[in-house]
């Protein structure tokens, strides 16, 4: 298990070091020039070239490469050079917002898609099951910036429910957080629940036909103790392996949401950062980003583990 | 390649496969699974040779190490005059069709989505041998030799067909290249007892027809002892004994052999031995027991067991075994066999 | 070991699932196998190779889809009004003869704007994800088969991929390459998509090249000397290719969704060419909701549909080729 | 009659029963399919008394383990159409509903399954997976159900049998895996076991151990038992009685002496002589039965066997034969069985007109002809099929 | 500069901030504006201006269209919000009364000498900052040479060679020329005066130290900006409300929805259809700046890149300006309030008058394209660029249309706002792009846009690059001549040239307003230590100080 763990801790170090490169270069070949958006358009030669120089940006990009990689080791991301503000305290202020409309609507999407699962895949192809496999088809084809355009115009504008935009921390007022995220939260899980319950669904129905199933009926136990107790564990990989794929492309797919609803989110962010050539921002976020897809992806990996025993000796 | 030994190769030129000291692992580091570790063995041409053993002992394991499916780890496998083991992998593909295989799963071998007559005259397709016509002929002639109408079949994909079918597909395959050498892994024990009798005729059959050597992998040492000419025991990728069928039947050398025997349930009722086997499980392979590997779980066993590998040793004239205590000693005279009890038979 | 039972009809373990492996085989092939051949609660019968097996409600998917296609390859045949004719007398108008699905604020034919959006739409889903599974596909069957090295190597480089930040590369795409013609806006697009849609489809195509590479079959052809393309061709690839292919169509389904989410960030194929997404894109602001609420739902409605349908065939596909989307 | 009081069913101590432990009368179960209606078990009767065991034999696709299933009532859904009583101990639990069966299941009547790999849950431990039962059914609480796991798990032969029940089943190998299964079915001390192919998927040196194994605890417990497989090696040495079904039928049922002494059905016969024996010398042939198992949703009119049978007559393909007795508790449904003059004539007649089935009985080299038996077309698949 | 309401790049300054910095402080932002906003509410009759007796007490929640990147005056780049949050923190030294002078604010005084060379400040005695520090010369002579130091500010500053304090209130400036419009260039963001521990603090952009009626109390980046009442503030009486909560809503459609769910109290917005919804809502009360006499409005335009074939043929301008239909366009836009604008200024401007600019006439737009034609190979094909948003491009794609049934061949797309400002200065890969830029009190305050000198070498300011001696000549009158019918007849001269020489073509007014819940009151009024009223809004900007809700 350890030893499972250290390697793909050493995956992970791999993996981030590629796309710093890769990161950095992409921003660095970008078109433009960040002294110009910091000191406009003027003439001045000699501010611009000091600018640089400040910003340490006339170094080669091999230079300019290491410097930063070495920043970052030793914790420091960096620092706006528009606003000054740190890629760090960005990130604090970005950051919470998607890890609540991420882990809010994935629990959402969960909470409403296993017992959905577990109903319909009691009875395939009843009239539940039809109605549940139908309307998820709807869902999942309905993208989430049209589903947000129209709840905005009911709940926002029409009674009043929630506000039409903004993010209040939820250190700042309960309530307000909560009422603030409710509609990005199921704007972002409408897909979600159609895919997580289609993915346990499906398993849950091949899950129901084991043997182990069977044998449990066997022993007398109650439908709903199979289910939960039983059934369900071995028919959540696909889910959990779900999950984390939808985790991770919300990391950046937040940003239509993020934008409608006027909250500044991670994706939002860097959006800004790389139309204002912020290099250090992009660089931060893009660096955060990506390291964070990865441990996503071998949490659910580890968690695919614990809930699987079999494949704890890969 | 510890102990084993080679006492039972048998000298000559007539051989046509001989298997020298073969070492198979998988996995590596602390998992690394010692699958086959150092046994040797002969086929002469038109012979078959059993392999027997519990799941895990290394046999299949062997066969396609045989065949190079699986690269050994070490020893040698001379085949036909060619070392297989050293070849580059352009003349591997030319020896291998002289090598051809069965497996165990008749369904999965077959590949659902192709055609019947296209699975069977693959191994013509591969190696551009005539136009299609002549090819899609030859595959007809041979699923007929299996039992099989191409004209009502040929066109049908795999999963149209019962298991027993898909073995037949199967042989009149691994035929069509006209191998020397056949090596069948578990080929009936998927199969229904009627079924399996079917294909268990159709190979002695073929191989009678067409002068193949044949390497009969199962764990039913029945089905083994039906066609076999000489047998080899297997036990946590170590041979215990080898022997012809009958020698092993009637007068088991090693104690692994006999409890192999004692266990096969025969539809005689009254027949059950007193005896019950085996007790306990197979030792992990990742870990073997030191000395003799049977040794924790023989009836016999002595110190000597644990410290120092048996090695194989002719007990009885063509009868080896790997036993420091055989249960056949040698220069022991055999009992004369005597005529077989025939079961029940009210007809013919 | 002995085993299997290929269950007869009438054997209540096929209620579930054709159980045609053995499990010695799926204990090799682990979790993936499972995967694989677990299915939708099956007839009695189990198979799966029946004809018109994948249903009534595929092929009512699949014509939908065909007809949105056809209309979309006929759209300059069709006796449409130009796309991007504006006739600023009749701003905003509602369904009628002239306009069956009414105009837009530029006084544009919806109908024609909505086919011919379909267009690009369709070109950008369909090709990036045709070529993604061509670039992805290929070197997930090269991964899975191969193993070992390359498949680390293709594996985390299919991480890498992954893990960039999809905003950060086409906005960064869209900053770099500034296409001399017009008419190369969209190849930008589909580059893009394609680059995104490859390593996912290489992450789907592995897992179930790694199951079937384990089969007996595989064993076999090697064993008669076919050569590792013979393989990958013959044996592996029509395998793998069915469960591909109900991902290509959601896959589809999903650009089709994120070229609108493109649109809304004005990142989608230049003006003034339609596609799906700038459609909804223009007609869902809100001024235009307000002036003309058809405008923003005829597009929405098409989008739905098509992905509706899309979806479905991808899933009816999938769930008789038997493969899950948990194996990515 | 055990009466019902406030939902709670009651059965009577086996040791106090009159009667047989379970009576089986024309069960049916048909499944609905696409093709049509799967008659997998299509009327078939029999008793077990207290304390005996019953082997049921059959190819796969026999319908054997419909059966099990059925007499359990583990079928239920939409799709499956029953007919015909079970009575377990004088109570009639076909009829009950899914509530009132799970108080007899585990309790009263339990299951050991194929394939213990499929059977365990592979992500519950062994704990959890045997202690359920005990807790839930005899509200036992956590420390007395996990000794009397313990306990369970080290009498079916489990070495330190503590600290399995931290294990999963993967854990664990074949053998282990199906002694944690025995100890789950007898966990709640039911009356009646059903083992359904307890042993196929096992070696055959761990074969005889379960085997064995089962034996004892049935001793022991004095339970009934029926022991489905298609080995009639297994069931030749261990069993009291054996029926043997062939089509969802069953088509001949003896005391295990009697049947393998005096064997009536052509079927009975030609599964018996087509397994090789280690008695046999080598190379010897097989006598093969050709074909495969009827299709279930279309089975042939008249003996469902006949189209495989050596002994084969017009009768057979015209008119079902139905069950008839020769000797005390020995059954057959056979027009022309084996040991009658008339069975003698007919094999005779069959041999003599070259009729493959009967070749091939014989184990002559022509009947690779067998190519013979025209491969009739599968329309869908499983089923065992002959060529 | 370009933007309709940039709904993408989240902060205004990228356009605002870029013209700002040449100008210096010119321009725009500042500028934006102009004069007396009139209403299209029904409301009330006069709505932003309160009625009754002022209330103490309670918070709003104001909703801008865009975030700011710090609050120094001097790295900073203030757009709309920018200004409204230093009006809200910080005050000016001048502040433009609401006839559209500049008058002294945090200034007594502002006196030039007789050639407008040497400009005397007299500071309001008893001021103090949050901080406690006293407001003397020094902080402001600290405060100027900050600015002038730095790159981003220091153009605006140019022609001030000195800056001194002799007395504890008064501060000296002295001029390399005469610069008449000193004090309006003191109402932009150079007049900004903060206190001296925000300029030695390195973080000072971050944390302003103000003389300003509200005090920082919280700013999020892309949230929101927190402040409370300054009890210390020097003008008696004010603030009236307790605090103010900003937030930056880039889209418009989300602050439009933000405001009608109650989430924002105020919002400002450009956007002629939520203007007109908004205004015959008798929920809300509008302030809009259409109707602005004074100085120059915020326009709309299409700025052409004078120097490049084949927009650098004026026959080809000529033709694309006459089959330019901007009455169409307001129709389809403008919601009904747009106004078609052919000239700087607006009618009733001083400024105004008749200056040739071509009306709409396709025949005649027709005729000169094709007779250019044969000057450009048979073709007159050039891009049309507007920045990603929905409204923009629209239009562009009318205007595609326009011109094409001229006889161009006219490709369209979007550009991001970064790339489009570059592009600009820069010359490179630049035909014509859709801008807004020129709101300005006094047109001098555009200078460097539309000077000669700037229309040259790599980085260029007068993005048309359009070089036109008349106008250079009638800038320098118009900044060095004290006389108000000279400058007047100067500034009516540039608007002539630019119309005859056609850098940009003029679409309509930027329509800018201000909208409230009934509740808020007097969001237009804000007085002036003079006892006049302060400008009420101007653009984009506006001074949120004398806000009181209603009971």
């Amino acid at each position: 298990m350890w030893s499972y763990l250290g390697k793909r801790l050493a995956q992970l170090v791999v993996i981030a070091f590629v796309i710093s490169i890769l990161v950095f270069l992409l921003v660095h070949l970008l078109p433009g020039d960040p002294t110009v958006t910091i000191l406009g358009p003027s003439d001045t030669h000699q501010a611009r070239q000091e600018l640089l120089k400040q910003l340490g940006l006339d170094k080669p990009l091999y230079e300019q490469y290491f410097i930063w990689l070495w920043n970052i080791l030793q914790g420091n991301l960096g620092q706006s050079f528009l606003t000054h503000e740190t890629v760090a305290s960005a990130v604090g202020h970005a950051a919470p917002i998607d890890i609540e409309l991420i882990i809010g609507s994935q629990l959402v999407a969960v909470l409403v898609a296993v017992p959905l699962a577990l109903l319909a895949a009691l009875r395939p192809n009843r009239a539940f099951d039809r109605s549940a496999t139908t309307t998820t088809f709807g869902l999942l084809s309905f993208p989430s910036y049209v589903a947000g355009v129209l709840m905005v115009d009911a709940f926002a504008v029409g009674i009043h429910l929630f506000p039409a935009s903004g993010f209040t921390p939820i250190t700042q007022s309960l309530t307000q957080n909560l009422r603030g995220v409710t509609m990005p939260i199921i704007a972002l899980t409408l897909g979600s629940v159609a895919i997580y319950f289609r993915l346990l669904r499906a398993d849950l129905i091949a899950t129901l036909q084991e043997d182990f199933v069977t044998m449990a009926r066997a022993k007398g136990l109650s439908t709903r103790y199979i289910l939960t107790r039983h059934a369900l564990r071995p028919s959540s990989f696909a889910l959990l392996a779900g999950a984390g794929i939808s985790i991770g492309s919300l990391l950046t797919g937040t940003f239509v949401i993020e934008y409608y609803f006027n909250m500044a989110g991670m994706a939002a962010t860097l959006v800004d950062a790389i139309q204002q050539r912020d290099y250090l921002v992009v660089q931060g976020l893009a660096l955060i980003i990506s390291v964070a897809y990865v441990i996503i992806n071998m949490v659910v990996d580890f968690l695919l583990t614990l809930l699987d025993p079999r494949i704890r000796r890969a | 390649m510890t102990g084993g030994g080679t006492a039972h190769l048998r000298s000559g030129q007539d051989i046509l496969l001989r298997v020298q000291d073969l070492e198979v692992s998988f996995g590596s580091g602390p998992h690394r699974v010692q699958a086959v570790s150092g046994i040797s063995f002969d086929v002469a041409p038109g012979e078959t040779l059993g392999v027997v053993g519990e799941s895990g002992c290394g046999k299949s394991t062997t066969g396609r190490a045989v065949a190079q499916v699986h690269r050994p780890d070490a020893g040698t496998v001379r085949f036909d005059g060619t070392e297989l083991t050293t070849l580059g992998s352009r003349e591997l593909r030319q020896a291998r069709t002289k090598v051809q295989m069965i497996f165990q799963d008749p369904i999965s071998s077959l590949n659902p989505r192709r055609r019947i007559l296209d699975i069977v005259s693959e191994p013509l397709a591969i190696w551009g041998l005539g136009t299609k016509e002549e090819r899609h002929r030859k595959a007809a002639t041979m699923l007929e030799a299996v039992g099989i109408d191409p004209a009502q079949a040929g066109g049908r994909r795999p999963t149209e067909f019962s298991g027993g079918q898909c073995q037949r597909i199967s042989i009149a395959r691994a035929l069509i290249l006209e191998p020397k050498l056949l090596i069948c892994d578990e080929p009936v024990s998927a199969l229904d007892v009627s079924v399996q009798a079917q294909i268990l005729n159709l190979l002695q059959d073929l191989k009678e027809e067409r002068a193949i050597t044949m390497v009969f992998i199962a764990h039913d040492l029945a089905v083994v002892k039906n066609v076999s000419d000489r047998v080899a025991v297997m036990y946590l990728g170590k041979l215990c004994e080898l022997t012809t069928p009958d020698a092993l039947y009637r007068q088991p050398a090693h104690p692994y052999s006999e409890a192999l025997l004692a266990s096969i349930p025969e539809p005689v009722p009254g027949s059950e031995r007193g005896h019950t086997g085996l007790t306990g499980d197979l030792p992990s392979p990742i870990d073997p027991p030191s000395g003799c590997r049977f040794r924790t779980r023989c009836p016999y066993a002595q110190e000597l067991c644990a410290r120092e590998e048996p090695p194989m040793a002719e007990v009885a004239p063509g009868q080896f075994a790997a036993c420091h205590f055989p249960l056949v000693k040698p220069g022991q005279v055999l009992p004369e066999p005597g005529p077989a009890p025939e079961p029940p038979r009210p007809v013919l | 070991m002995p085993d299997g039972h290929h269950d007869p009809p009438g054997d209540p373990r096929i209620l579930g699932a054709p159980a045609a492996f053995s499990p010695a085989v799926d204990a090799e092939v682990g979790q993936v196998a499972r995967h694989l051949h677990t299915s939708e609660p099956a007839t009695p019968t189990g198979s799966t190779s029946k004809r018109g097996g994948l249903g009534v409600v595929f092929w009512i998917a699949a014509g939908w889809v065909g007809l949105t296609v056809l209309l979309a390859l006929l759209a300059p045949f069709l006796p449409l009004q130009s796309p991007t004719f504006q006739d600023y007398s009749v701003v905003n108008l509602g369904p009628s003869t002239h306009h069956l699905l009414g105009t837009d604020d530029l006084g544009r034919d919806m109908l024609s704007r909505i086919i011919w959006g379909s267009r690009d739409s369709l070109v950008i889903s369909i090709v990036s994800v045709v070529v993604g599974m061509l670039i992805g596909g290929s070197a997930a069957m090269v991964a899975g088969y191969w193993g070992r090295k390359v498949d680390a190597v293709l594996n985390a480089a299919s991480f890498v991929v992954l893990a960039f930040p999809p905003l950060l590369f086409i906005l960064a795409v869209e900053a770099f390459w500034k296409p001399p013609l017009k008419s190369i806006e969209l190849w930008k697009l589909v580059v893009m998509f394609t680059v995104v849609a490859a390593p996912q489809l290489f992450r789907v195509m592995r897992a179930s090249t790694l199951a079937v590479s384990n089969r007996e079959f595989v064993v076999a052809a090697r064993s008669m000397g076919a050569s590792t393309w013979r393989i990958l061709t013959r044996e592996i690839l029509p395998n793998v290719l069915p469960a591909a292919l109900s991902f290509a169509l959601i896959g589809i389904a999903l650009a089709v969704i994120i070229e609108g989410a493109l649109a809304f960030l004005g990142l989608s194929v230049a003006l003034p060419t339609p596609t799906l997404g700038n459609l909804i894109n223009e007609a869902a602001q809100i001024y235009n909701l307000k002036a003309n609420p058809t405008a923003a739902l005829w597009p929405s409605l098409y989008i739905f549909f098509l992905v509706v349908g899309l979806n479905l065939m991808g899933d009816r596909l999938r769930s008789t080729f038997d493969v899950r989307e948990g194996n990515l | 009659m055990s009466p019902k009081a406030d939902g709670q069913l009651r059965f009577p101590d086996v040791a106090d029963l009159n009667g047989p432990i379970l009576e089986v009368e024309n069960l049916t179960t048909h499944f609905q399919s696409d093709r049509g209606l799967v008659r997998a078990v299509d009327g078939v009767s029999f008793t077990l008394d207290r304390g005996r065991t019953l082997g049921v034999v059959g190819e796969s696709g026999s319908g054997k383990t419909v059966l099990s299933r059925s007499v359990m009532g583990l079928l239920q859904g939409n799709r499956v159409v029953k007919g015909g009583t079970v009575r377990y101990a004088g109570h009639e639990i076909s009829a009950l509903s899914p509530a009132e069966l799970r108080q007899v299941w585990a309790v009263q009547i339990a299951m050991v399954f194929q394939d213990p790999m499929t059977a365990l849950n592979p992500v519950v431990r062994i704990g959890r997976q045997v202690t359920e039962g005990l807790r839930i059914r005899l509200g036992l609480d956590r420390k007395a159900a996990t000794e009397t796991a313990v306990a369970l798990l080290e009498s079916v032969g489990i070495p330190s049998p503590a600290a399995r029940l931290r294990n999963y089943p993967h854990e664990l190998s074949g053998g282990m895996r199906q002694r944690v299964m025995i100890a789950i079915a007898l966990a709640c001390g039911p009356k009646l076991l059903l083992a359904d192919e307890p042993t196929t998927g096992l070696d055959v040196t761990v074969q005889a151990q379960i085997l064995d194994l089962l034996g004892e605890q049935q001793q022991e417990r004095s339970m009934a038992m029926i022991l489905v497989t298609h080995d009639l090696g297994v069931v030749a040495n261990r069993t009291d009685e054996i029926a043997v079904m062939y089509a969802g039928k069953i088509v001949e049922k003896a005391p295990t002496t009697e049947l393998f002494a005096h064997t009536r059905m052509p079927y009975t016969e030609a599964l018996l002589r087509s397994i090789p024996r280690l008695t046999d010398p080598s190379h010897m042939r097989l006598r093969a039965i050709p074909g495969r198992p009827p299709d279930l949703v279309n089975p042939p009119a008249g003996c469902r066997f006949a189209p495989r049978c050596p002994y084969v007559q017009e009768q057979c393909r015209q008119a079902e034969p139905p069950l008839r007795n020769a000797g005390p508790g020995h059954q057959f449904a056979c027009w022309f069985p084996v040991g009658s003059s008339e069975g003698e004539q007919a094999l005779a007649y069959n041999l003599h007109h070259k009729v493959p089935a009967a070749l091939a009985f014989t184990g002559t080299r022509a009947d690779n002809a067998l190519a013979a038996v025209p491969p009739e077309p599968t329309p869908t698949g499983d089923g065992e099929v002959a060529s | 500069m370009t933007r309709f309401g940039d709904r993408y790049g989240r902060r205004e300054f990228l356009s605002r901030g870029a013209s700002l910095t040449a100008l210096g402080i010119g321009g725009t932002v500042l500028g934006a504006c102009g004069t007396s906003s009139s209403s299209s509410g029904k409301v009330s009759a006069h709505p932003g201006i309160g009625s009754g007796t002022p209330r103490r007490g309670g918070t709003i929640t104001v909703g801008v269209a865009s975030d700011i990147d710090g609050f120094s005056p001097a790295s900073s780049h203030w757009d709309a919000t920018g200004l409204t949050y230093a009006n809200v923190v910080f005050d000016s030294l001048t502040a433009i009364a609401n006839d559209g002078t500049a008058r002294p604010f945090l200034a007594q005084s502002v006196t030039p000498n007789s050639d407008y060379t040497v400009w005397t400040l007299t500071l309001r005695p008893n001021v103090v900052f949050h901080d406690g520090s006293p407001l003397n010369g020094a902080v402001v002579v600290a405060n100027i040479n900050a600015l002038r130091a730095s790159p981003l500010t220091g153009q605006a500053l140019s022609p001030v060679t000195s800056v001194t304090s002799p007395s504890t209130l008064t501060v000296v400036f002295t001029m390399s020329a005469p610069f008449v419009p000193f004090p309006y260039a003191l109402s932009t963001q150079v007049g900004y005066i903060v206190g001296l521990s925000q300029l030695a603090d390195k973080n000072g952009s971050q944390n302003p130290v103000g003389t300003g009626p509200f005090s920082i109390v919280n700013w999020t980046q892309n949230n929101e900006f927190v402040v409370k009442a300054n009890p210390h503030y020097w003008q008696p009486g004010i603030p009236y409300l307790d605090g103010i909560t900003f937030k930056p809503i880039v889209a418009d459609a989300t602050r439009e929805n933000t405001l009608r769910s109650g989430g924002v109290d105020l919002m400002v917005t450009r956007d002629p259809t939520a203007i007109v919804d908004l205004g015959s809502d008798s929920q809300y009360q509008q302030v809009s700046a259409l109707d602005q006499k004074i100085g120059e409005p915020d326009m709309d335009f299409i700025v052409l890149n004078t120097t490049v074939a084949p927009l650098s043929d004026l026959t080809v301008r000529q033709g694309l300006a006459y089959s330019l239909d901007v009455v169409t366009l307001g129709k389809l836009f403008g919601g009904g309030i747009s106004k078609p604008s052919t000239s700087l200024f607006q009618e009733g401007s001083p400024y105004y008058a008749p200056n040739g600019y071509p009306e709409f006439d396709l025949t005649k737009g027709k005729a000169l394209i094709s007779q250019a034609k044969a000057n450009h190979g048979g073709s007159i094909s050039f891009s049309l660029e507007t920045i990603p948003d929905p409204k923009l491009e629209a239009a562009v794609q009318a205007i595609q249309q326009m011109w094409n049934q001229a006889g161009c061949d006219v490709t369209i797309g979007t550009i991001q706002q970064v790339d489009l400002i570059q592009n600009m200065a820069t010359g490179i890969n630049f035909q014509a792009y859709t801008s807004e830029q020129f709101g300005a009190f006094d047109p001098d305050l555009n200078y460097v846009w539309w000077d000669s000198s700037s229309a040259k070498g790599p980085i260029a300011l007068n993005f048309a690059r359009n070089q036109d001696p008349q106008i250079d000549a009638a800038l320098t009158l118009g900044r060095t001549s004290a006389d108000p019918a000279t400058r007047i007849k100067a500034y009516q001269t540039v608007d002539q040239r630019l119309a005859a020489d056609l850098p940009y073509l003029w679409l309509r007014i930027a329509p800018w307003s201000m909208t409230a819940s009934t509740k808020v009151q007097n969001f237009a009024n804000a007085g002036l230590p003079d006892g006049s009223h302060g400008f009420p809004f101007n653009g984009g900007v506006f001074n949120p100080t004398a806000i009181w809700l209603q009971g």
